[in-house]
């Protein structure tokens, strides 16, 4: 009969009809511990069931793109740290990086090498905070203390090499700003001489944890085909069993001199990522150690001038940043100053995902799956 | 056959005011160091090697083959191919370059503004394609109030990239699924990303709202 | 007058223990807590709070007097008078529970013959105090988190009665008091008796308690902080402080049926009496270790206070010593000697909650109650009727008491490791991820 | 005289709560006097010396059925039905009824106790504990005990079913 | 001491008001709820009873009806559960169809 009460919610490209006395919407966030920042979730709720849910961004918009377009070329480098400011260090190299593509300059190979250095510690770093939190998240309160203990060496190497611990600006378009300091190399392998085994602690308490293993398999599943339809990138595509890493297809920096293997998921889980990025830090680490037994030397800086003035036209050029695919593209008109520079966000890329991931899943899965997801929403949100 | 599409290059060149120097817009911030001359810069450089060159592969021949005058330019530009297409049937030549060319993933979709041009904005869309290792750009053409078909259907990721660009630039795409602003409120007035969207202006206008004073800016 | 006076004569010791534990206990809840961060901070390689007195000793006292002089904020659409009165409830349930616990042979305000059921029973009302302040605070995280805590605390009370008939088979009363009487005459805990009875009661103890990895009604990461999301300052305080006295109930409970409450470890070996003496002198160590630091502390306050922490610990050590010394049939003795037994016993669950909390990941809602339903009941009744037949083995047909018992217990095991294996071969609940988009 | 307080004290809660429970407008509020009203009574089984009951009343009334009285006026609380008339039409026929009944009552209790020996006060020396309820009722009802627990596994298993929600939401109701 | 009659007053009270809550409440689950409150009087007789006559008999009845309440409860929560999912409506007035 027509008592049955219904009610129409819109989601993002769906209308569905449900009972009404059976849907509860719940907002996460923008104040929410666990959505990792500014991010605010919508959830439809059957129960504690999610039947559907809307990302609402932009509350960290701050208009970095257009910024750029008022800022000439080397004036505008420092902006990109605070885009993803867990990984500033990537960030710089993609920009200077496209940058010098636009230029069409060559960089030193000492600074390639310092390059991928800095970076893969970055990667590093990233990860653990992302396993840090992802962790708390499900309740584990205890590893984000041992990654922050490891994190903080990173940090302090940064320190020392540039002064800045997060919003490191550590590189320069052409090459490097700084030569690295004295002892450098012997901080890095202290670093990673026991890195592996702190790897192996984090693992020790979750990887075969009972609890962990229930609260991250079968979570938030996305297929290969979803997630290569989804444009998602990095662990999170990897996880889901596409064999693809910038770092091999489009070698960049100094990478294509190293040994290392991509790591690949094969249910497109929680717990597969999890493994992704475990085995990610591992292989980081071997980079590093390859890369810090052969420094080049010779100059930092390429043939760069003081006033920057690249000639029209544009280019994309992308790294594999810890996140996924950070591209950025940029128009020149010839001046000193970019007339755009598009930056492709991994994270904000990912994130679209969630909703595929999330749908079927219980209220205490979708923090799990915000976190495996690995957002930092200065960038989804620039 | 395949020679023809080549050989009207040259002529679809101009009349799409492609883009570098020519058109060149002034932004009402930075009028000092704007050549806004027909070409000063390339010669001012020594002879930079005029990047954007004409491109024609066996990709190109095949897809001017199936979509013909669509296919307005194909060029590329440090090293990477861009395929200049008619806004129109920019969805068709998508899906053809997915399930052809297998360009599987859609890696970034934006807009480019250029207010002095009879079509304001360039639409680009990044392609990338797994099995090849390749990636494409293909650049449409769309005027102020133009429609632009929607790449959602096509791609999922297109979804919230469009969003933004509708957000930024006003661009509003057919049979989107959900066209609404994504990083700034629904309330927002204006586009930020177009090239007259002034920030001072923006500023000076919230300031005087919200706090009474007059913005020192 | 007088009648009054006449009833409360035999009522005075047991009045002074409540009104002891009244006032100790709030003082006892906060240095659990300052234990528990301690504790923390040890795991998780830091040092936890160090600035408020000396490694942070004055802490506790520091906490409640911010909480004490906060705002007491009652949310604008809530429900006034049950937000007022809801963590009135929690408190009172479990203190109410306290006072059948058997803190050492003396020490103990009733001894009722139905001590273990009145306990359980007066400690099963603090969810009201949990689901009525969860509703009154007009809130979904709260309600969410009030509704997940009932559900939670009412399915877990089955596997723990079912683990506590596992040890009441054995002891043949109620009584608190008798169960540990029943304990030292086998001359063994009955812990090692019904080890599958005793861990889920540990397990399902924690679940009823709320605490990881079962605090989902809490759980920061997805409801804020569940029913207690809109609670601040004093009211606030005063749920903590419930917690934490329902950890002490359920610890005691532990304590006493699985442990042997007061007994020391090995109470009918002579060779063990050495043992009598080592509260006092772990007492006189911990006495030397605050002297010798206090001096080496940075500020004068600080030194005394831990001179004072020294103090204190040499009149604890005075005090065992002296109930050492004393004959063995001495009330004095058994009674402080027992009541530190049982205390460091309770020390020794609420250390393990501690552990347990800050090593595993927290279940999901689903899971938390599969595991209950599905794993821990039918276990624990397998348990129950393991321990039972044994009994009727052992006054039928005469067998020995432990063969019985330790037939149960693989049976029991046995099942728990089908369950284990039946629920492994199910594919984990997978809810159709996505598959209506 | 404590007897008489404590008898009298909880008659009196127990009695004030149940008008409260049956008069107040809020579902919640009045599952909260229920419970004080239970608590009260189960006062009184203890002052009766029926210990084991007074526990029972506590866990199974107070702990179980209680909490599951609270869990659904949570679920179905609506704010609708506070604003909504809370008394039927019938309300003071039924006072009228429900009164005369009770003076009806009230007559035949003050003319019968007299008959019945009431007023005499209760033997003292009724040690009823745990054990002797437990043992008369496995021993002499041994049969309802059984029959109890098969109602209590019909009531689980019905009470699943009504609460398993139906998948497809019937298009006609 | 006191005379058994006084829990017998007591009892009747309590059954009186839950009597009343019945019949005049539109609420189900305060009319579930007043049935509580007589099944309630009711064990104060029995257990009075039980007193008064030294025996333990009245116990286990009292008992039976607890077991008997908490049935009861169960069923009739569920029932109320079920209808107000598919009738939105905890009234007993509105309850007046014979099939939904």
């Amino acid at each position: 009969m027509a008592e049955t009460p219904t009610r129409h919610v819109h989601f993002p490209g769906m209308d569905t009809t449900v009972l009404g006395a059976d849907e509860i919407i719940i907002n996460m966030g923008p104040q929410h511990p666990s959505t990792h920042g500014v991010l605010r979730v919508k959830l439809h709720l059957d129960g504690e069931k999610v039947i559907g849910s809307e990302c609402i961004i932009g509350y960290l918009h701050r208009g970095v793109e257009k910024i750029a377009e008022h800022r000439s070329y080397q004036q505008f480098a420092p902006y990109v740290d605070r885009m993803d400011y867990v990984a500033a260090v990537s960030n710089g190299l993609g920009y200077c990086e496209a940058v010098e593509k636009l230029l069409e300059v060559e960089v030193p190979p000492r600074a390639k090498v310092v390059r991928t250095i800095l970076t893969e510690l970055q990667r590093i770093a990233s990860h653990l905070l992302w396993l840090g939190t992802h962790a708390l998240d499900i309740g584990a309160l205890t590893p984000i203390f041992y990654c922050f203990r490891e994190r903080e060496e990173i940090l302090k190497i940064f320190e020392k090499y540039c002064g800045a611990r997060l919003t490191t600006h550590a590189f320069r378009i052409g090459g490097l700003q700084y030569e690295v300091y004295d002892g450098f190399e012997e901080d890095v392998k202290r670093f990673l001489a026991d890195f592996d085994r702190k790897i192996d602690e984090y693992e020790a308490l979750l990887t075969t944890n009972r609890i962990w293993v229930e609260r991250t398999k079968g979570i938030g599943v996305l297929s290969a085909q979803d997630a290569i339809a989804l444009g998602v990138t990095g662990p999170v595509l990897r996880a889901s069993g596409v064999k693809w890493d910038i770092r091999k297809a489009f070698p960049y920096a100094a990478y294509d001199r190293y040994d290392f293997e991509i790591p690949v998921g094969s249910n497109g889980d929680t717990y597969d990522r999890y493994l992704v990025r475990m085995e990610e830090m591992r292989q980081s680490r071997r980079i590093c150690l390859q890369a810090i037994e052969d420094i080049p030397s010779g100059p930092i800086l390429g043939k760069v001038g003081k006033v920057m003035k690249p000639a029209p036209g544009e280019v994309y050029h992308s790294i594999e940043a810890p996140k996924g695919e950070l591209g950025y593209y940029i128009v020149s008109d010839g001046t000193t100053q970019p007339y755009r520079v598009r930056i492709r966000p991994p994270s904000f890329i990912n994130l679209q995902a969630f909703d595929t991931m999330v749908r079927g899943h219980l209220v205490a899965d979708v923090v799990a799956i915000i976190g495996t997801i690995d957002i930092v929403l200065g960038e989804v949100d620039r | 056959m395949a020679d023809e599409p080549t050989s009207k290059q040259p002529e679809k060149r101009p009349e799409t005011s492609e883009g570098q120097p020519p058109a060149r817009e002034t932004s009402a911030q930075k009028p000092a160091e704007k050549p806004a001359g027909e070409k000063p810069v390339p010669p001012k450089k020594e002879a930079p090697p005029a990047w954007p060159k004409p491109l024609d592969n066996e990709m190109v021949r095949r897809f001017r083959q199936r979509f013909g005058d669509a296919i307005l330019d194909a060029l590329e530009d440090r090293k990477q191919a861009i395929l200049v297409v008619a806004a129109e049937r920019l969805r068709e030549i998508a899906e053809y370059a997915r399930d052809e060319e297998q360009f599987d993933m859609l890696t970034d979709l934006t807009a480019v503004d250029w207010p002095k041009r009879e079509k304001r904005f360039d639409l680009v869309v990044n392609l990338y394609s797994f099995p090849r290792n390749e990636r494409l750009r293909l650049k449409a053409a769309v005027g102020e109030h133009d429609q632009p078909p929607s790449l959602a259907p096509v791609w999922a990721a297109a979804n919230w990239l469009e969003r933004e660009c509708f957000d930024m630039f006003g661009i509003r795409f057919e049979g989107h699924p959900d066209l609404r602003r994504i990083l700034l409120p629904d309330e927002w007035v204006g586009h930020p990303l177009r090239k007259d969207y002034d920030i001072l202006q923006q500023d000076t206008a919230w300031v005087r709202e919200n706090l009474g004073i007059e913005s020192g800016q | 007058m007088d009648a009054v006076v006449e009833f409360l004569k035999p009522h005075l010791l047991p009045l002074l223990w409540a009104v002891v534990i009244v006032a100790v206990l709030p003082l006892v809840a906060g240095y659990i807590v300052l234990l528990e961060r301690k504790v923390m901070a040890d795991i998780q390689a830091r040092l936890g709070p160090m600035r408020v007195g000396p490694h942070g000793l004055l802490q506790p006292i520091a906490d409640a007097l911010k909480l004490l002089l906060k705002e007491d904020i009652i949310p604008a659409n809530a429900d006034k008078w049950i937000f007022w009165i809801a963590p009135l409830i929690s408190v009172t349930a479990a203190m109410l529970a306290l006072s059948a616990m058997p803190f050492g042979p003396v020490f103990q305000i009733a001894d009722l013959n139905v001590g273990l059921l009145f306990i359980v029973a007066v400690s099963s009302l603090g969810i009201f105090g949990i689901v009525l302040g969860g509703w009154s605070s007009n809130s979904h995280y709260a309600l969410l988190g009030a509704l997940r805590s009932a559900a939670q605390v009412v399915s877990y009370e089955v596997a723990v009665g079912m683990a506590l008939v596992s040890g009441l088979l054995l002891a043949g009363t109620l009584s608190m008091r008798k169960m540990v009487e029943a304990q030292a005459e086998q001359g063994v805990w009955f812990a090692f008796l019904v080890p599958v009875g005793f861990f889920i009661y540990l397990v399902a103890g924690i679940a009823e308690l709320n605490r990881a990895p079962f605090d989902l009604p809490e759980a920061e990461s997805e409801l804020v902080a569940g029913y207690m999301t809109e609670y601040s300052g004093f009211r606030w305080a005063l749920y903590f402080l419930g917690e934490y006295t329902a950890m002490i109930v359920v610890s005691g409970i532990g304590t006493t049926l699985f442990l042997g409450g007061w007994l020391r470890p090995f109470p009918n070996v002579a060779a063990f009496d050495f043992l009598d003496y080592l509260p006092a002198v772990l007492f006189l160590a911990l006495t030397g270790y605050c002297f010798y630091r206090a001096p080496k502390q940075p500020v004068p306050i600080q030194k005394a206070v831990m001179g004072l922490f020294g103090v204190l610990c040499l009149g604890i050590t005075a005090a065992l010593g002296w109930a050492v010394t004393l004959p063995a049939e001495a009330v004095a003795r058994a009674g402080i000697l027992g009541a530190f037994w049982f205390l460091a016993k309770v020390f020794l669950f609420l250390y393990s909650f501690m552990w347990f909390r800050f090593t595993f990941p927290r279940y999901r809602f689903d899971q938390l109650m599969r595991l209950g339903w599905h794993f821990l009941i039918p276990v624990s009744l397998v348990n129950v009727m393991g321990v039972g037949a044994a009994l009727v083995l052992h006054r039928q047909a005469g067998w020995p008491l432990w063969q019985g018992l330790v037939l149960g217990t693989v049976v029991t095991l046995a099942v728990a490791a089908w369950l284990i294996l039946v629920r492994q071969r199910r594919p984990v609940a997978a809810p159709s991820a996505g598959g209506e988009v | 005289m404590v007897e008489q307080f404590t008898f009298y004290f909880f008659a009196a809660l127990a009695v004030i709560s149940a008008v409260l429970v049956v008069t107040v407008r809020n579902a919640v509020y009045s599952a909260v006097f229920l419970i004080t009203t239970l608590l009260a009574t189960a006062g009184i089984f203890l002052q009766l010396r029926a210990e084991f009951l007074f526990v029972v009343q506590i866990i199974l009334y107070v702990g179980g059925i209680m909490v599951l009285f609270v869990f659904v006026v949570m679920l179905v609380d609506l704010d609708v039905a506070l604003r909504q008339v809370q008394f039927n039409r019938q309300k003071w026929v039924a006072l009228l009824v429900v009164l005369a009944v009770a003076g009806q009552l009230v007559f035949a209790l003050a003319l019968g106790s007299e008959a019945l020996g009431l007023p005499a006060a209760a033997p003292e020396s009724l040690e009823p504990n745990t054990e002797s309820v437990g043992l008369r009722l496995f021993e002499s009802y041994m049969l309802p005990f059984e029959i109890a627990s098969i109602l209590l596994l019909v009531a689980m298993i019905g009470a699943v079913l009504l609460g398993k929600r139906q998948k497809p939401p019937r298009s006609e109701a | 001491m006191i005379p058994t009659s006084h829990y017998l007053y007591l009892a009747l009270a309590l059954f009186t008001i839950g009597v009343l809550g019945v019949l005049t409440r539109r609420n189900v689950i305060i009319i579930l709820m007043s049935i509580e409150l007589i099944l309630n009087a009711v064990n104060i007789n029995l257990v009075a009873f039980a007193r008064h006559f030294g025996s333990v008999d009245g116990q286990i009845f009292a008992i039976f009806v607890v077991t008997a309440a908490a049935a009861e409860a169960a069923i009739g929560l569920g029932i109320i559960i079920a209808f107000f999912r598919n009738r939105e409506t905890v009234l007993a007035d509105e309850m007046d169809m014979l099939k939904w």
